[in-house]
């Protein structure tokens, strides 16, 4: 059949896994990586260079020890997995846990990126805006927010992008359970592990730069856009 | 009933294959997940949903065993392999194993690609080797160490590496390398691929094993190039 | 309402030590470039934080840093025309305006809206954003959006600088109407002579940050010792009463008995206004002259003469009006023979006085 | 060197359509906000790429569209003083001010340098960032900066705005100097009248992207006909010559036999100085009147009467010194019976040139 | 001794060579960084969304075949890295791989933050630059440039971290050679694959952080000082 473009039905759910994973882990960090990045550029508070430097651990150690912290923490016997099982929500050797790892470690990037923005943005806008009676909510959300589109764009495709090509957090914290957890990368990984599958891998690699050039063509027209609000007529 | 198998990396292409064959047979699923023995094993530490675990690395299965998380009695060697020095086949490298200047000639200034010598099995057996030949010495200044045993194979595939020591299946199954010299198997400890069931036991796993000790399972293995447990 | 405004702050060399009240009506900020204006303005507004400050607002304690009050800027009610616009650059014109409204969940008051709009004359900018307006497009926004935030309190910083007189022209009333019909005090800085003349109730005046002279405008301006604004701001201020709607387009007015003729002023009969007669604008005479293109005329006596540079004076005169200042020459002085006690007639030219009531600010 | 400018370009619905010539000396660019004024100054400033232009200063083309000639910007020796100041955030005010010396590498002409930052008194502020400046402060410096620029020609757009009137008398005659001393076009945007009587060579009225006048300034204010500044810009203009400096602190004018006397001109016997006689500051009388404070009393006869609104005209007389006009009222020309022909006198009061010339712009 | 902090010699290598080669990567690839990003900003030219996509994609790839590819491109027999070879420079297990590894794999990250910084300089004022007769390179060097301060440290650190961090490109680029290619991640890495060695590899984790938040603090250090050269008095 054509539809399959020739990739096994384990690959196709590979495929399909990294998509959710991609996109769960961006639009759920989103939220956080704008709070964070907020809180790091507009507030002081004790312990704000201990944060920056929590965001940008997942940068700094090698990814294998990244997926271990979290199978530790997250793991069905880790203090806050066992936990949130109680409650319903497991991360251990599931999707979600893929899209955890993945999100913890696009999260410095899309942090940096947002932050960038927000300083960029103008504090004599949100001065104006607040004689003009918008309290400090109203204020982020109808001039900040807005006015740091393009650092939010960019953070989101970078997360993306990132959550894509994720694998050695991912297969140490969920390992790669063909259609629960084998995103794209382990499969690639997978293949790699035999002779001869250099073809296969290849297809799925390409396969990667599609999603990611597709989010990123996406990000660059939703900027372009934004930027056309604000730069013209 | 889902049998979910937790395998070396370096197992894949054959325990495909065997999977496949015993899926034929049996109404159970079988997933396989590929990952490094010693990442695998940690998870099934940490409550991994694992019914079977096939590791390269008999101190993981060890580690595992001492905390009670294998099914008692499951544990057996289930497949041997050997060592061997490889080089690309379009550099053919001549190394006499019995000689011990040797192999320094043959590498010259180029590195001998291995894995982990400390601490991925293939590397570990293969500094015993070389240790056991009074090799160890002068080339361990040379040894480049890949992650595991596939990098040590692309590289000397790629000729980037004029040399490497990697096991017999992997290089049987990569035609840009050809088998310089296989090391006497009396020179490391005896290369074994253990087995077991991981705790608690379940019909579908049990089946597994069973199936794997099989003489059809066992001819799937052979084929790859590994050598059975008798 | 009055504003009440006591503020000591330091940048650097510079030291901010201003105490006054601004009582209801337009207060203006007068005072030299650096002297300290935008920084009181944003006090005010809570964009700066005083080192020491006492700010009220009626009986609304703005901030007190004895007792560590502090209002944040967006609970104080303002409505603040900046020296730069600040246009939000992603909204249109249109989500600039209703900006503050929709910020406070208030709806919008339309008729409100369209007036200001009307006045400005912005309605064709609406759907633009503020990147692709010229600079007094922007200024007139800016104005629009802060005249639209429903305030307690109005502040301006050199709103019309950037505008053509005839907008100016086109503006200046709505601040009387807010000056004169509301109870909303306005902190208004201008560098703009006939803007002091025409809106201020109140002046104050700084130099490097310190309250020169405060006090009603008519006082301030009136007085030919006290010249913060320069010789050429000197000048009575007279409050008359609109007489006559004459057929040949002039208006009368009546100031004290003194008759003043001036272009058409829509202001019905009986309406009071206020008319400045620029010290450099009244002639004075010996006596009452014929065969003059003048129609304005008033006799008095000398009440003082102040002499304010090497060649030049100010005349005040006492008449029924009022005080009148004229500024002459000292050889005048000498060649009228003018003396404290004598009689003499000033000459005010009628345009003199329309162009300060707006029929022509340009 | 003279600027030839004819631009075409469409923005939305509005379009500029102008094609004019700036010779040597100021040519100040008049019309209300919004008519294309900042748009024309960046057109020879090469930031808007007008969809059809010929642009040439002197013998240099910048653009021509037909040729596909482009000069780019900074290839253009320019002075341009923005309208917002647009001044570098992370350099300090000295290193702004030197910006353009050490992008042509050229060697700072010190002298030079420190008579700008004297003028504009901002020697206490070189080594701080704009951030720390007041409007005020940074209009200064941005003008500064572009002074330093050794420029070909130089833009202003709206340069005094923000600044207060002793300041706006001290940077004055800077542009004076420029346009009388040197071959450099200056191409000013401004909405003040005093600004355009004073320093125009040239007047380009602009209304809705169209040329509504242009000509000597001379001609454009003297026409009470052309009003493009509105009636309060109308007046004559007078070359006169120093004629003596007074004891007591006046300086004597002549102009083509009239005398006129106004305060101390700090400029030498013989030199020629222009006059602004605005219409609104001058009255007329049949004969020369006795006892009045007013020293300058031309005689002259009616050349033209033109009623300018229901109520006011404005009357030409022509006099030794040249014309001279008064806005007055209907009613004073028939109490008058003012007639073309007639003989008339006109009263200017001292202070109404003076205010022109500088002394006191306040 | 007190003095090796209970590290073997191994390891202090490691740690020598980390920093060694995450300062060069970093310290390289900055021009290559700011070239482009300004390119992606401020040019339109035939390719552009193909050039923004290849320096997105070892962000997308598996790090695993990020350094697959540089080790058929920059090998001794790869088309580059034969051709290089001849003029002396030699990637192929050499520190100098290490560096282009890391170079590679921080690209994405220095060019995104770089990007974002020189998006949010005002247009107006190159252009009030170009009026004072500044040409394209001068206004680049004096304007946009120290404007884009913020965004260049950003992209700095985190590439630094990201150099730090990096495993899976370097280890199949370069493998691992003590003192010449072992890196501190393969140093943890080989750690982590032995039973109980956790211990060990935690004190090099421990280093990476040092080592990275000390970049960190470094950065934000200096970026307040120039961001007060623009703020404040
Ligand atoms: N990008 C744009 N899109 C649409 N209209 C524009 C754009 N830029 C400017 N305009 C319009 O062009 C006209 C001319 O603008 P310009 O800035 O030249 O005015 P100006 O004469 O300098 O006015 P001001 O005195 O207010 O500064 C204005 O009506 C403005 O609204
Ligand atoms: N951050 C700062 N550091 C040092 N001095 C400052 C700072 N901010 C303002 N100043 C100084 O404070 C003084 C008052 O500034 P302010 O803006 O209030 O002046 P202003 O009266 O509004 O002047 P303008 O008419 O020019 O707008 C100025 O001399 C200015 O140089
Ligand atoms: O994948 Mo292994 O456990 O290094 O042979
Ligand atoms: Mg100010
Ligand atoms: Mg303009």
């Amino acid at each position: 059949m054509i539809a399959t473009l020739g990739f096994s039905p384990t690959e196709w759910q590979a495929i399909g896994l990294s998509l959710k994973v991609a996109c769960i882990a961006t639009v759920f960090s989103l939220p956080f990586g704008i709070f964070v990045a907020y809180a790091l550029v507009r507030w002081n508070f004790y312990g704000k260079h201990f944060l920056n430097g929590l965001v940008h651990l997942p940068l700094v150690l090698p990814p294998v020890v990244t997926g271990y912290i979290l199978l530790v923490i997250f793991g069905v016997r880790g203090p806050i997995g066992s936990f949130l099982q109680d409650w319903g929500l497991v991360f251990a050797f599931r999707w979600t846990g893929a899209a955890l790892a993945a999100a913890i470690m696009a999260f410095p990037l899309m942090v940096r990126a947002i932050r960038l923005s927000l300083e960029a943005v103008d504090p004599k806008l949100e001065q104006a805006a607040a004689t003009l009676g918008a309290s400090r909510s109203w204020v982020f959300l109808t001039i900040t927010l807005p006015l740091a589109v393009p650092g939010i764009l960019a953070g989101a495709v970078l997360a993306f992008a990132k959550a894509l090509g994720e694998f050695g957090a991912t297969i140490t914290f969920v390992s790669s359970i063909p259609g629960q957890t084998q995103t794209v990368p382990s499969a690639i990984y997978a293949l790699l592990q035999v002779p001869g599958q250099e073809g296969a891998a290849l297809r799925l690699v390409a396969v990667s730069i599609v999603l990611a050039m597709g989010a990123l063509l996406f990000s660059e027209i939703l900027a372009r856009r934004a930027s056309k609000r604000v730069d013209g007529a | 009933d889902t049998i979910t198998v937790f395998a070396a990396a370096s197992l894949k292409a054959s325990m495909d294959d065997v999977t496949a064959a015993f899926e034929d047979k049996s109404d159970h699923k079988v997933q396989t997940s590929y990952a490094g023995s010693s990442a695998l094993a940690r998870q099934i530490e940490q409550g991994a949903p694992a019914d079977v675990f096939i590791s390269a690395n008999v101190g993981w299965m060890d580690h595992l065993e001492a905390q009670d998380l294998l099914v008692p009695k499951s544990r057996v060697a289930l497949l041997t392999n050997a060592l061997v020095l490889i080089s690309p086949v379009d550099m053919d490298a001549d190394v006499d194993l019995s000689r011990n200047a040797s192999l320094i000639e043959a590498l010259g200034d180029t590195p001998l690609a291995m894995a982990f010598v400390d601490a991925v099995p293939a590397g570990i057996y293969g500094k015993a080797v070389l240790t056991s030949l009074g090799l160890w010495d002068a080339v361990s200044p040379k040894v480049a160490q890949a992650d595991n045993v596939r990098g040590a194979l692309a590289l000397v595939a790629r000729g980037e590496a004029r040399l490497g020591i990697v096991y017999a299946t992997d290089a049987r199954a990569e035609p840009r390398v050809s088998v310089v010299a296989t090391f006497p198997s009396d020179s490391h400890a005896p290369i074994v691929y253990p087995v077991a069931e991981i705790a608690p036991s379940s019909q579908g796993a049990q089946d597994f094993m069973t199936y794997l000790a099989s003489s059809e399972a066992q001819a799937i293995f052979e084929s790859h190039g590994f050598g059975l447990v008798h | 309402m009055s504003l009440l405004i006591s503020v000591h702050h330091k940048f650097g060399d510079f030291i901010l030590d201003a105490k006054f009240e601004a009582p209801k009506g337009l207060t203006v900020l007068y005072g030299r470039s650096g002297s300290g204006k935008s920084t009181i303005i944003n006090a005010v507004a809570g964009l700066l934080r005083p080192q020491k400050a006492q700010i009220t607002v009626g009986s609304q304690v703005l901030q007190d840093s004895d007792a560590r009050t502090w209002v944040p800027p967006h609970k104080r009610r303002l409505g603040y025309i900046f020296q730069d616009s600040r246009l939000f650059p992603h909204l249109s014109v249109a989500g600039n305006l209703d900006y503050a409204a929709r910020a406070s969940r208030r709806s919008i008051d339309t008729a409100h809206r369209a007036q200001v709009i009307d006045m400005l004359d912005i309605g064709a900018l609406l759907a633009r954003r503020p990147i692709a307006l010229s600079g007094g497009e922007k200024q007139r926004v800016a104005i629009g959006r802060a005249l639209l935030a429903d305030p307690q309190v109005i502040l301006a910083d050199e709103p019309l600088a950037s505008l053509d007189g005839a907008r100016k022209a086109e503006i200046l009333p709505y601040f009387e109407r807010i000056r004169d019909e509301t109870d909303i005090p306005i902190l208004y800085v201008t560098h703009a002579v006939n803007e002091v003349a025409r809106l201020a109730t109140t002046v104050i005046a700084l130099e490097k940050g310190k309250v020169l002279r405060q006090g009603p405008a008519r006082d301030v301006l009136s007085d030919p010792r006290a010249r913060p604004m320069g010789l050429g701001a000197v000048g009575a201020v007279l409050d008359a009463v609109i007489k006559a709607h004459h057929d040949d387009g002039l208006t009368e007015l009546d100031a004290g008995g003194a008759a003043f003729f001036l272009p058409h002023v829509a202001q019905p009969i009986g309406a009071k206004v206020r008319v400045r007669l620029p010290a450099s604008d009244v002639l004075l005479a010996h006596q009452r002259p014929s065969g003059l293109s003048a129609l304005n005329i008033v006799s008095g006596q000398v009440e003082a003469i102040q002499n304010t540079s090497e060649s030049g004076a100010i005349v005040t005169l006492s008449t029924c009006a009022g005080p009148i200042l004229a500024r002459i020459t000292q050889r005048s002085v000498r060649a009228m023979d003018l003396r404290v006690g004598n009689p003499c007639c000033a000459i005010v030219k009628t345009v003199a006085i329309a162009s300060d009531l707006g029929t022509d600010l340009a």
